[in-house]
C-alpha cells in the first residue's frame, strides 16, 4: 500500500561490496515510524488513512492558536503581526491567553534564567500536539545579550523548537513566514502526529 | 402512505426527528456564528478576518473544530476529576434544552408548551451551575474567581431578565410563545415596550457574559475565567458550543417576543419561507448588534456590574410592570404603552447620562508656552 | 576582557564657580566637608559615608536646598579606589540639581539607607545592593530585586565579574535553571507557603 | 458573640499570582495580589524576569556599539533613548551636533513619543476590556509613523540612527512631505481614539478615581513623566531643563488635576497633540546643512569625567549616568529608568482597589519591561 512506502533511510550511499542477502533485506526494510497517538488509524483503516491524516493536518495547520507570550522587544512586532496591517487572523491564527487552549508558543524575546522555569512550565501546560517558534535572535541564541550570564542562550535549551525566525526583532512579515514554515512542517510531518 | 404518516405521527418518532433537526441546526449555528463573529469583528477592527482556509475562510470554523476535537484532553492533577469532566455538559445541556420550545416558524418547533416562556427562563438559568462547577473543580485561582463572578453575575441578571419578560407577558396575556407571537401580528411588542426590550437585551448581553459585562471571562484579568484549565473537546463544549448556542437561543427568543417573530410583517400570509427569512433576519440583526457592542465597549467592573443590575435595571423593570399594570387595569388605549414605557426609558437614560462625568477633557489644565 | 580599559584615569577635580549649589550646601551644613567639582551638567559633591544620611535629610528639608526629588541612585565600582554610591537630586522649587557621591571601601561596603528619606529609594537601593554587594544599613526590605533568588552568589556589575566569552559561562550556569525546570519554580514556594494553597502544575499562574 | 457556624465560615485571603505570563502584565512583570474577595489587600511586585545586563554589556563595547543596547532597553521610544545616550557622550566628548541633526533628532523623538503613546493607548484600552478594537486603531496610526522610520533607518524597531555628534545619514528627499502628512493623519487618529474611548461612559467610570497618588507622594517616590504631571505638577524636562533645542518650540505641558488613572490617560492624549505641534514647528525651522560635525573623530575616545544626562521620554525621565576613565569604552553606564521609579508607587496605588482596577492601574503606569529590568 502506498502509505507504507515511506522513506527507506539513506539510499544514496554506495552499497557494501560484500552485501549479503540479509543485509540487502535489512537495507530495504522500511523504517518503522513511531505513531504514538494515531488513534484514527484504528478507527479508519486502510485506504482511508492517507486522506484522513491529510485532512487532519490541514485542519491543524489552518487553526494555529499561539499563546500570547511576549517577553521583550519582539513582542511588539508580534503584536504588529496580529494587527490590521499584517493580520495573522487571515491564516486562522488568533492569540489565546491560556496555554491550555493554544497550539503554538511563540517565544518572542530574551529568555532569562529567572524566566526559564516559567517558560518550561507553560510549555508543559499546553496540550499536544504543540509547537514552538523561537522568534528573534534572543530566543534563538541569546542575541546581543548572549554574553551576559543571566540570559539563556536560546530557548531551545529549555523546550524543543520547531521554527527559528531570524531578526532583531524579526519584521512581522518574517514572523508570518515562520508561521507558514510551521504550517508546511505540519503538512510534511502529518504521518507522525496522531 | 398513511402508514408512513402514522409512523411520523407517533409522539416519540416525531420528537426524535425534530430533535435531530435542532441538533443539526445548533451545530451549524455554532460553526456559522464562529465564522461570522471573526469576520465581523475583523472588519470592525479594520482587518480581514480568516481568508486562507477555503474561499474567504469559510472553512475556518470547521478547521478549528477538527483541531480542537483532536487536541489532548488535559486534566490538572489536582482537579476534582468527576466534577471537572462533567462541568462542560452541565453548562451545555440546559442551553440545548432551551432550543426545544422555540417556534422557528408558525408550525415548526420541537414542542409547543403553554408555559414555554417560563420553561425557557427556568432552564437557561441552570447554565450557571456548569460554570461554578468548572471553576471550582479546576483548582485554579483564576478559575475560582471567574466562577464566583459568573455566579454573582448570572444570578443577578436573571432577575431583570425575568421581570422584563413578565411585563411583556402581561401584554400578551400568555406564556405560550406561539400565542405571544400571534399577538404581534399588527404591532411588534418592541413598539409598546421599548423599556422592556432595553432591559431584556441588557440582561441578555450579561447572560451571555459578553462585553461590557464579561467580567467572568475577562481576558486581561482572569485570563479566561472558569474555562481557563480546559482544553480540547471539553473546552469547546464549555466555551464555544455553550456560548454561541446560548446567544442564538436568546436572540431567537428576543426576536420572537419583542420583534414579532415569524408573524410580523405578513408572516402568516406569505407562508413558511417568508417566516424563516423573518426569523433569520431579526435574529441575525440582534446577534450582530451584540457582537458590535462586544467589539467596541470596555468592560465594567464587578461592583459596577452589580450596581447596574440592582440599582438601575431592577427598578426600571418594576416600573415597567407597574406601568403595564396601570394601562391594563384602567383600560387605557394601546398607544399609552408606548408613551409610558418610552418616556420612562428616555428619562432614565437622561438621568444616567447626566450623572456620569462627561465633558471630561476639561479636567486637563494645559500650561501655555512661555 | 578582564581589563577593558587601558590605564583608567580619574577625572580632574574642577572647583565650581562661586554661587552654585555647593555654597548652599556648605551654608546649610558647615560641619561637614564637601569636595565640590563642576561636572559637564551638574555640580558634584563628594561626602564622607558617615555623613550621608544627615546630608540627604538636610538636602530634602532645608528650604534653601529643597531637593525633594531623588532622581537616581546608583553604584560605581572603582576597583581598588572603592565603591561609589551616587545620588542625583533635584529641586522643583529652585530648579537646581546636584550629584552627591560617597566612597566606600571594597572590604566594608556599607552605607546608611536613604529609604527612610525617600520612598523611591527603596527599589533603587535594592538594585544597587544586589549589583554591587553594597549593604544599605537600615533598609526595610533588603532582598534582591532583579536577580533570581538562587543566583545571588556574585554581583554582576562589579568589575571582578567580567562577561563571559560566548558560550563559556553558560554551560555550567544553565544547570541551576535546568534543575528548577519541572518543579515548583523559584520564588513560588513562598506563595505556596503563605496562602496554604500550592500552585500546582495546573495553575495558569505558573505562567 | 461568634457562633459555631460563623466560625466555620471564616474567610481567608488568597494570593493570586499575576504573571510573569499574563495578558495584563505587558511583558514579564509579575505581581502577587493578596485578595479578600475582589478587594486587593496587598501586592508584592516581582521584577527582573527580563534582566539581561544592558548596563554591563555597554561597558564592554565601545561608545558607538553601545547604542544598540539603548534601542533594546527602551524598545518603545528608541529614538528618545538614543538621543539621551548620544547627548551624554557628546557632553563628555565636547561634541556639538550641527543644527540640522538637532532638528532631525527632535522630529524623530517627538514622532517616537507619539508611537509610544499609541502603544500605551492600545494596551491600556485592552486592560480596561476593549476587545482589541482600540488596539488595532492605535496600531494603524502607529504603523504610518513606523513606515517613515523604516524608510529612514531601515528597521522597524531598532533604529540605531543617531550617533554621538549627529545622525548617521541625511533624511531622504520626501521626508518633510511624509512627516507633514503623518502629522495630519495623527491628529485624525487621535480624534478617532478620542471618540472611541475618552468619552465612553464605561471607560470613564473604569478609570476615574482609581490609583490616585498625591503630589507629595509622587515626588517622594520619584515618579516622572505623565505619572507626575497627572498629579498636577507641570514638570517637563523639555521645558524645565531644556536640552538640545527644545527651547525654540512652543508647546503646552498638560497636567492633570486628580492624579488618577484617567488623568494619566488624558495627559498622554494631550501630549501626543503637543508632539505634533513640535514636529510641525521643527519642520518649518529645519535648516539645510551638515548632519555630523566636521571634526567628528572616527574613533571616539572620551576624556575622563562623569555626566548625568536626562531626557524627557514618553514614560518619564530617562537618564544616562556615564563614567568615563578615558579610552573607547564607558567605565560605567547606568540607565535611570522612568518605569522602575514609576513602578515603586504601585503598591500604594493598588492596595484597596478591586482586582480589575489593579490591572488598569498597572496599565496606566505604561511599563516597558526592557526599561524596568534593563
Amino acid at each position: 500500500m502506498a502509505v507504507e512506502e515511506i522513506d527507506r533511510g539513506d539510499t544514496t550511499t554506495t552499497p557494501h561490496p560484500l552485501t549479503s542477502l540479509e543485509r540487502e533485506a535489512e537495507r530495504l526494510r522500511p523504517v518503522q515510524v513511531e505513531r504514538p497517538h494515531a488513534f484514527y488509524r484504528q478507527v479508519l483503516p486502510g485506504i482511508v488513512q492517507a486522506p484522513a491524516d491529510y485532512v487532519l493536518a490541514l485542519a491543524r495547520k489552518s487553526s494555529l492558536w499561539p499563546m500570547t507570550f511576549g517577553l521583550a522587544c519582539c513582542a511588539i512586532e508580534m503584536m504588529s503581526a496580529y494587527m490590521s496591517h499584517h493580520d495573522l487572523d487571515r491564516f486562522g491564527i488568533v492569540p489565546w491567553a491560556s496555554p491550555r487552549q493554544s497550539d503554538v508558543m511563540i517565544v518572542a524575546g530574551t529568555v532569562t534564567k529567572k524566566m526559564a522555569p516559567s517558560v518550561k512550565l507553560l510549555y508543559e501546560q499546553m496540550p499536544n500536539p504543540k509547537w514552538v517558534i523561537a522568534m528573534g535572535s534572543c530566543a534563538t541564541n541569546g542575541g546581543p545579550y548572549t554574553r551576559y550570564d543571566r540570559v539563556v542562550q536560546g530557548v531551545d535549551k529549555l523546550v524543543p523548537v520547531d521554527v527559528y525566525v531570524p531578526g532583531c526583532p524579526p519584521r512581522p512579515e518574517a514572523l508570518i513566514d515562520g508561521l507558514i514554515c510551521l504550517q508546511d512542517m505540519i503538512m510534511r510531518e502529518r504521518r507522525n502526529i496522531g | 402512505m398513511s402508514q408512513l404518516g402514522a409512523f411520523f405521527d407517533n409522539v416519540w418518532v416525531d420528537a426524535f426527528w425534530r430533535l435531530l433537526v435542532v441538533l443539526g441546526l445548533m451545530v451549524f449555528v455554532v460553526l456559522a456564528l464562529t465564522y461570522v463573529e471573526r469576520k465581523f469583528i475583523g472588519r470592525i477592527q479594520m482587518r480581514l478576518g480568516p481568508m486562507r482556509t477555503g474561499p474567504y475562510g469559510v472553512f475556518q470554523p470547521i478547521a478549528d473544530m477538527m483541531k480542537i476535537l483532536l487536541k489532548e484532553d488535559l486534566r490538572p492533577a489536582s482537579a476534582d476529576r468527576l466534577a471537572f469532566e462533567l462541568a462542560p455538559f452541565l453548562a451545555f445541556v440546559p442551553v440545548f434544552l432551551t432550543l426545544l420550545v422555540l417556534p422557528f416558524t408558525a408550525r415548526w418547533s420541537v414542542r409547543v408548551l403553554d408555559l414555554g416562556l417560563l420553561y425557557f427562563l427556568a432552564v437557561s438559568g441552570l447554565t450557571v451551575l456548569g460554570y461554578i462547577v468548572a471553576g471550582w473543580a479546576s483548582d485554579s485561582k483564576y478559575a475560582l474567581i471567574g466562577a464566583m463572578r459568573t455566579a454573582a453575575q448570572l444570578i443577578s441578571y436573571e432577575v431583570p431578565l425575568v421581570l422584563a419578560v413578565l411585563a411583556l407577558s402581561m401584554l400578551a396575556g400568555s406564556l405560550n410563545l406561539v400565542a405571544i407571537v400571534r399577538d404581534q401580528g399588527r404591532v411588534p411588542f418592541i413598539i409598546w415596550q421599548p423599556l422592556g426590550f432595553f432591559l431584556f437585551m441588557a440582561a441578555a448581553v450579561s447572560d451571555l457574559t459578553r462585553r461590557p459585562f464579561d467580567v467572568a471571562a475577562a481576558e486581561s484579568e482572569v485570563a479566561g475565567g472558569p474555562w481557563i484549565e480546559y482544553s480540547g473537546i471539553r473546552w469547546s463544549i464549555l466555551y464555544a458550543l455553550t456560548e454561541y448556542t446560548n446567544m442564538f437561543a436568546l436572540c431567537v427568543l428576543a426576536s420572537l417576543i419583542f420583534l414579532g417573530g415569524w408573524d410580523w410583517p405578513l408572516g402568516l400570509k406569505w407562508g413558511w419561507p417568508w417566516q424563516l427569512v423573518l426569523m433569520f433576519g431579526k435574529t441575525m440583526t440582534l446577534i450582530l448588534v451584540i457582537m458590535w457592542i462586544n467589539a467596541t465597549f470596555p468592560r465594567v467592573r464587578v461592583d459596577q456590574l452589580m450596581s447596574f443590575c440592582w440599582k438601575l435595571l431592577l427598578p426600571l423593570a418594576f416600573a415597567q410592570i407597574f406601568l403595564n399594570g396601570l394601562v391594563l387595569v384602567y383600560h387605557w388605549p394601546d398607544w399609552t404603552f408606548l408613551v409610558t414605557s418610552g418616556v420612562t426609558l428616555l428619562v432614565a437614560g437622561y438621568v444616567v447620562y447626566t450623572r456620569l462625568p462627561l465633558g471630561a477633557p476639561s479636567r486637563i489644565v494645559a500650561r501655555s508656552a512661555v | 576582557m578582564t581589563a577593558p580599559h587601558e590605564g583608567p584615569q580619574e577625572a580632574p577635580i574642577v572647583p565650581p564657580e562661586p554661587g552654585t549649589i555647593a555654597d548652599l550646601f556648605r551654608e546649610a551644613l558647615p560641619d561637614i566637608e564637601f569636595v565640590a567639582s563642576q561636572g559637564p551638567v551638574d555640580v558634584m559633591l563628594t561626602i564622607d559615608r558617615k555623613d550621608v544620611l544627615q546630608v540627604l535629610r538636610t538636602a530634602k528639608d532645608d528650604p534653601q536646598l529643597d531637593l525633594k526629588y531623588l532622581r537616581c541612585l546608583l553604584g560605581v565600582d572603582h576597583e581598588e579606589a572603592g565603591l561609589e554610591v551616587v545620588y542625583q537630586l533635584y529641586s522643583f522649587t529652585h530648579g537646581h540639581g546636584v550629584t552627591l557621591k560617597t566612597r566606600l571601601p571594597q572590604d566594608d561596603p556599607r552605607v546608611a539607607s536613604a529609604a527612610s528619606v525617600w520612598k523611591g529609594a527603596d527599589w533603587l537601593e535594592r538594585e544597587t545592593a544586589e549589583m554591587f554587594g553594597i549593604v544599605f544599613e537600615g533598609h526595610p526590605n533588603p532582598v534582591p530585586l532583579l536577580l533570581p533568588d538562587d543566583m545571588t552568589d556574585h554581583h554582576p556589575l562589579r568589575k571582578d565579574n567580567p562577561l563571559a566569552q560566548v558560550e563559556e559561562w553558560q554551560g555550567s550556569r544553565l544547570g541551576a535553571a535546568a534543575a528548577n525546570v519541572g518543579h515548583v519554580p523559584a520564588g513560588y514556594e513562598s506563595i505556596a507557603g503563605e496562602g496554604g494553597e500550592p500552585e500546582g502544575p495546573s495553575g495558569e499562574s505558573g505562567g | 458573640m461568634v457562633t459555631e457556624q460563623e466560625r466555620k465560615l471564616e474567610t481567608i485571603d488568597i494570593n493570586v499570582n499575576v504573571g510573569p505570563q499574563h495578558p495584563a502584565t505587558h511583558g514579564v512583570f509579575r505581581m502577587v495580589l493578596t485578595v479578600s474577595g475582589e478587594r486587593v489587600v496587598d501586592v508584592v511586585p516581582h521584577i527582573g524576569y527580563m534582566h539581561r545586563g544592558a548596563e554591563k554589556l555597554s561597558e564592554n563595547v565601545d561608545y558607538r556599539q553601545g547604542l544598540i543596547y539603548q534601542d533594546r532597553t527602551e524598545y518603545l521610544a528608541q529614538f528618545n533613548a538614543e538621543m539621551c545616550y548620544c547627548m551624554a557622550v557628546e557632553r563628555l566628548a565636547g561634541l556639538e551636533p550641527p543644527e540640522r541633526a538637532q532638528y532631525i533628532r527632535i522630529i524623530l523623538s517627538e514622532l517616537n513619543r507619539i508611537t509610544s503613546h499609541y502603544m500605551f493607548i492600545g494596551a491600556f484600552a485592552t486592560d480596561t476590556g476593549v476587545y482589541g478594537t482600540a488596539f488595532t486603531y492605535a496600531f494603524r496610526e502607529r504603523e504610518y509613523i513606523q513606515e517613515i522610520f523604516d524608510a529612514l533607518t531601515g528597521d522597524r524597531m531598532m533604529y540605531g540612527y543617531f550617533r554621538p555628534g549627529g545622525v548617521v545619514w541625511d533624511v531622504p528627499a520626501d521626508f518633510k512631505e511624509r512627516v507633514r502628512w503623518v502629522c495630519g493623519q495623527t491628529r485624525v487618529g487621535i480624534d478617532d481614539i478620542d471618540r472611541l474611548l475618552t468619552t465612553n461612559e464605561i471607560f470613564i467610570t473604569r478609570c476615574r478615581d482609581i490609583g490616585v497618588i498625591s503630589r507629595p507622594d509622587a515626588i517622594d517616590y520619584g515618579l516622572s513623566g505623565p505619572m507626575l504631571r497627572a498629579c498636577g505638577l507641570p514638570f517637563d524636562l523639555r521645558r524645565n531643563d531644556p536640552y538640545s533645542i527644545y527651547d525654540r518650540f512652543e508647546f503646552d505641558i498638560p497636567t492633570g488635576t486628580h492624579g488618577d488613572v484617567y488623568d494619566r490617560y488624558l495627559v498622554r492624549m494631550e501630549e501626543m497633540r503637543q508632539s505634533v505641534r513640535i514636529v510641525e514647528q521643527a519642520l518649518e525651522q529645519m535648516p539645510d546643512g551638515p548632519i555630523m560635525p566636521e571634526k567628528a573623530p572616527r574613533r571616539l575616545r572620551l576624556p575622563p569625567g562623569e555626566v548625568y544626562m536626562r531626557t524627557e521620554n514618553p514614560r518619564g525621565e530617562y537618564g544616562i549616568y556615564l563614567v568615563s576613565k578615558g579610552g573607547e569604552k564607558p567605565y560605567r553606564l547606568k540607565i535611570r529608568s522612568a518605569c522602575l521609579s514609576n513602578l515603586t508607587a504601585l503598591k500604594q496605588m493598588i492596595v484597596g482597589h478591586y482586582v480589575a482596577d489593579a490591572v488598569v492601574i498597572l496599565g496606566s503606569v505604561d511599563i516597558v519591561l526592557g526599561e524596568v529590568d534593563r
